[in-house]
């Protein structure tokens, strides 16, 4: 008279899988048996899109990968292409370039704890990280007219420069966040609910982590300090002065009090950055038609889900012959399993919202 | 090329170190742009992978990207790429790996030396119907089940029949 | 007009007791199962026995009765299967019902020969004396009935833990 | 006569109908209020396009449900699916007629009195009536042939068993202090202790308070429907007026429950301390208002507790019941029968 294993589909039209994700769970009541991704509902072909694609052509697509953070998308495609061009972007760009990503890394952070938040029951902090996104995005709109698919930068720099009025933006929206995040802390860091629901939830330990690909918070969560922002740096993030946060429990409490803390640093950098601004031009000279002689390249950021990594390959004529884009929730979603196993059923939606995963950068 | 790598005392020890145990084995290396790239052959590219792994401390595999190179082979090339990017905790030092290897013929799944490598195997299976033996489930994995083709290869057709 | 609505109470709880044993689907049968206890609280409430009728509400229709629910559907039991018995089961299913209905012509006859009106009954199903009779004179079987609670439990512990072994270990 | 009449049949109906509209309406009021409330708590502003603020947005949305269409999928048990919205909501409307909505008001020589039915153990009787919804829930859930209904079914019969316990022991101390369990009496016992049990017995009610929380499938504790898990629970497959009828009894249960905490723990329709004299003139206000003001105060304060916690999760729920609120009202239990016995 034992209870038979469950075998459930979540998915793909599910309120809590992020999207057109869906989960194949086998359940022994409530524990977890097994957990197996489908993928390819929202597969739309890009990297075979871009072969016949100018190279400047593929920059707003790629805003359509990870479209929480868009930004981040531009720029880790850009420093590839300009890598293996062999340009070198102007510094103030440069700055400009970081002022962005880390207000698109506030932006998808503060996304992330709204829905994390939300897949375990505390529906208010979505709409307080929502409403200070919102702000993000009307600085985004100021900038380039476009709130979710940017398209912020150019091959070479930013097609043009920031006013006065963006940067008054920024300043203002960086005096009234701290006052957000503490909000969202008193709601949830010392709840017990919430305590209960996250801390030995969803572990996963530094060997596995390492092993499986793990990028990102989740990677630091384990203790492990990478970052490529501070290991290799990119775009003159060597000139700040930022703190790389790490815990050790690799569970989803820690999670969340990481991406606390990175906003904490993100705005720090962002200060910085903009008191330091250097003067100077913005776009480097590139020709209209980019053709790049045939060579092959690899780079990769620190994006707010984890490592975005571009792999080019030219050919010499104006269309690459071939672009791979490593997409941290592609590989983030591999370790679902192994954080859910053994777990409760409610704890897959917990892991699956702490991963931060877009379906959009999943299925390319 | 090669000479370029004074500059960076850890790819270079880890090169030499690949000279040294595989002494005729390595096809060929390059380094641009600092990346090392180190051409391996589908016979001895597990025990090159385990030696990176265990003695030089390469322990992630940052992804796996697929090239078809039909278009630009030359006479009597292989026509696919596989490329392994590894990656090393600490120390930040990365190393591609390059294998050939023709339409018909399988490579060695790695799944065992890096369990990342599952969705990366089974999206160039997907993407270019190359096969790995070896693999714990090799299926589609963005496409449907009952697709015949495969997208990412030169010859796929862009518009409808 | 008290006595009309005794007897709808108790046509259908009849009615219901009927429907369980008819019912193919064990889910309905739980569903009239429900419905007979209800009436037959309406049967207390009717004699003026509010406690009774309560506590037939809480213990079987709000406890046992969704027991056996989540017992059918853990056990994941569609449709009944006909049974071979043995002599003793068969025997025993047989006998309890008979000693049952032998009771209940005995309480008539004994009525019959006495006379007895709802006020009697009303004034022993009072909470007070209800309480003072369980712990005065029906000490003994009252904690008897406790024990055998109590096996029922730790038996039912004991199956279910033995079927956990060998299913996930 | 036709005096006794009135007295006997006509009153009784008229008071049925009106106890058994109160419910209903009160959802209403509850179905905006909580959009309403939980907006400005999460910095929306929530429904307020139909009428005055939004007040007409329940009955658009009854509207919409009543002409919706009533889906009923293949592989269904009919009659269990058909029966169990009807379940849920009629147990919690029947319970409110043992509850005094009011004290006695002269009109005359009749007294009209508050309340429907007055039984000697009124209180066993909504809490017992109030378990049937529990069937209503399974069969939902059972007969709907799909696997996440029948998840939140066998959740949200676990938690409602497991959460009676300590509701029961709980108002056990109410009638270890009031000596009755007829609702009425237990108000007016209220009024002679000259002190609101709820004040007398705080462990008790914060005991009752999150169990009674719990029963009604609200959050935090709203697994059987956690709409991040299970989609909507056992209510997955329904739709149309059949969903209305869970999404009221939903409601209705909340009154319900805000109900039973005023009655049992606030002092039903009294009005604050009932015995001083200088506080007197708050008799004039009639007993019908304080009910009502006291259970928006209880029903506003589910709404608060939904836009703040987060979601509970099954093991740890149980464990809640189990382990601490259990032993916890055993022993307010223990503590009270001493204090009672000796003091």
């Amino acid at each position: 008279m034992a209870f038979k294993e469950i075998l459930l589909n979540m998915g793909p039209q599910h309120p809590s899988t992020h999207g057109v994700l869906r989960l194949k769970v086998a359940l022994d009541n409530e524990v977890v048996m097994k957990v197996t991704p489908v993928l390819g509902y929202l597969h739309r072909g890009m990297e075979k899109l871009f072969e016949n694609r100018t190279y400047q052509q593929i920059t707003p697509l790629t805003d359509r990968f990870d479209y929480l953070a868009a930004i981040s998308n531009n720029l880790g495609y850009l420093l590839a292409v300009e890598k293996l061009m062999g340009i070198e972007v102007p510094k103030r760009a440069q700055y400009i370039r970081v002022i962005f990503t880390e207000l698109q890394r506030l932006a998808s952070h503060l996304a992330w704890v709204g829905f994390f938040a939300n897949d375990i029951g505390a529906m208010s902090v979505l709409l307080y990280g929502f409403i200070e996104r919102e702000d993000i995005l009307e600085i985004f709109e100021e900038y380039s007219g476009a709130r979710l698919t940017v398209h912020a930068f150019r091959v070479g720099g930013v097609p043009t420069d920031i006013n006065d009025k963006i940067i008054d933006m920024i300043n203002t929206f960086i005096l009234k966040l701290p006052k957000r995040i503490a909000d969202i802390e008193t709601l949830l860091t010392g709840n017990r609910i919430w305590k209960h629901r996250t801390i030995g939830v969803g572990v996963i330990s530094p060997e596995d982590a390492i092993s499986l690909g793990l990028t990102g918070p989740s990677l630091r969560s384990t203790g492990i300090k990478w970052d490529i922002r501070k290991d290799i740096p990119y775009s003159s993030y060597q000139d700040f002065q930022f703190e790389v946060p790490t815990s050790a429990n690799g569970d989803l409490y820690d999670r969340y009090v990481l991406r606390l803390e990175e906003i904490k640093q993100s705005m720090r950098i962002i200060r910085q950055a903009l008191d330091t601004l250097p003067q100077g031009e913005t776009l480097t000279k590139v020709p209209r038609v980019l053709k790049i002689a045939p060579g092959e390249v690899f780079h990769s950021i620190e994006a707010p889900k984890g490592e975005l990594g571009f792999y080019i390959k030219s050919n010499g004529t104006d269309k690459p012959e071939r672009v791979k884009m490593k997409s941290p929730s592609f590989i983030n979603m591999q370790s679902l399993e192994t954080m859910c196993l053994g777990n409760l059923f409610a704890d897959i939606v917990a892991v699956l919202g702490s991963l931060d995963i877009v379906l959009g950068e999943i299925d390319k | 090329m090669i000479e370029k790598l004074e500059n960076y005392p850890l790819l270079k020890q880890v090169y030499q170190n690949l000279e040294n145990r595989f002494a005729g084995a390595l096809l060929g290396a390059t380094f641009e742009k600092d990346e090392l790239c180190v051409t391996a052959d589908r016979s001895n590219l597990i025990s090159i992978l385990e030696f990176l792994k265990n003695d030089n401390g390469f322990n992630a595999l940052n992804d796996m990207v697929g090239l078809d190179n039909m278009n630009t082979k030359k006479e009597g090339e292989k026509r696919f790429t596989i490329l392994y990017l590894l990656y090393r905790f600490p120390g930040s030092a990365r190393i591609r790996i390059k294998v050939d290897i023709d339409e018909n013929e399988t490579l060695p799944s790695i799944y065992s030396l890096y369990r990342a490598s599952d969705w990366a195997e089974r999206e160039i299976y997907d993407m270019f119907g190359l096969n790995f033996s070896g693999h714990p489930g090799l299926t589609r994995i963005y496409m449907p089940d009952e697709f015949k083709d495969f997208p990412l290869r030169k010859d796929f057709p862009l518009e409808g029949k | 007009m008290a006595m009309m609505i005794f007897i709808f109470f108790a046509v259908l709880s009849v009615i219901t007791a009927v429907l369980i044993i008819t019912q193919k689907n064990p889910m309905h049968s739980v569903l009239y199962l429900a419905f007979s206890v209800l009436s037959v609280s309406g049967l207390f409430f009717t004699l003026q026995a509010d406690f009774l009728g309560a506590i037939q509400i809480i213990v079987y229709a709000g406890g046992i009765v969704v027991l056996y629910v989540f017992v059918i559907i853990i056990i994941n039991l569609n449709q009944l299967v006909p049974e071979k018995r043995k002599l003793f089961p068969r025997f025993f299913i047989t006998a309890v019902p008979l000693v049952l209905i032998i009771e209940i012509f005995y309480v008539f006859y004994k009525k019959i020969k006495t006379g007895s009106d709802i006020s009697i009954v009303a004034e022993s199903m009072k909470i007070e004396n209800l309480s003072k009779m369980l712990l005065t004179d029906y000490v003994i079987p009252f904690e008897v009935a406790s024990v055998l609670l109590l096996a029922v439990l730790i038996g039912s512990l004991v199956i279910a833990r033995k079927e956990l072994k060998n299913d996930t270990k | 006569m036709s005096n006794s009449l009135a007295a006997d049949l006509i009153i009784p109906i008229i008071k049925i109908i009106i106890v058994g509209l109160f419910p209903l309406i009160m959802v209403m009021v509850m179905v905006w209020l909580e959009r309403r409330v939980v907006a400005f708590i999460q910095l929306r502003l929530g429904p307020n396009r139909v009428g005055f603020q939004g007040i007409l947005q329940p009955i658009v949305d009854a509207i919409k449900l009543f002409f919706k269409e009533d889906i009923t999928h293949t592989g269904v048990d009919k009659v269990l699916f058909n029966i169990s919205p009807v379940l849920v909501l009629f147990s919690s409307i029947l319970a409110f007629c043992f509850i005094p909505l009011g004290g006695t008001m002269q009109i005359g020589t009749y007294n009209l009195n508050f309340w429907v039915a007055e039984s000697p153990v009124g209180l066993l009787l909504i809490i017992g009536i109030s378990s049937i919804s529990v069937f209503g829930v399974i069969f939902g859930g059972w007969s709907s042939n799909s696997k996440y209904p029948l998840l939140g079914a066998l959740r949200s019969v676990v938690q409602i068993l497991s959460y009676e316990i300590p509701v029961a022991f709980s108002v056990l101390s109410i009638i270890f202090f009031s000596q009755s369990m007829n609702m009425i009496d237990i108000v007016n016992r209220q009024k002679d202790a000259g002190i609101w049990y709820g004040f007398m017995l705080p462990v008790s009610f914060v005991i009752f308070w999150i169990s009674v929380v719990a029963e009604t499938n609200r959050a935090p504790f709203d697994l059987p429907e956690a709409e991040s898990e299970l989609v909507a629970g056992f209510h997955t497959e329904y739709s149309g007026i059949k969903f209305a009828y869970f999404y009221m009894a939903e409601y209705a249960h909340m009154v319900l429950a805000s109900s039973l905490a005023v009655v049992l723990f606030f002092g039903g329709w009294l009005p604050p301390f009932p015995n001083v004299a200088a506080l007197s003139f708050l008799h004039v206000i009639p007993g019908f208002v304080w009910y009502l003001l006291k259970i928006m105060f209880f029903l506003y304060l589910f709404i608060w507790i939904r836009g703040t916690f987060p979601r509970y999760r099954f093991d740890e729920l149980v464990r809640l019941a189990w382990k601490w609120l259990i032993p916890l009202s055993l022993l307010n239990i223990l503590v009270i029968a001493f204090v009672r016995s000796f003091a």
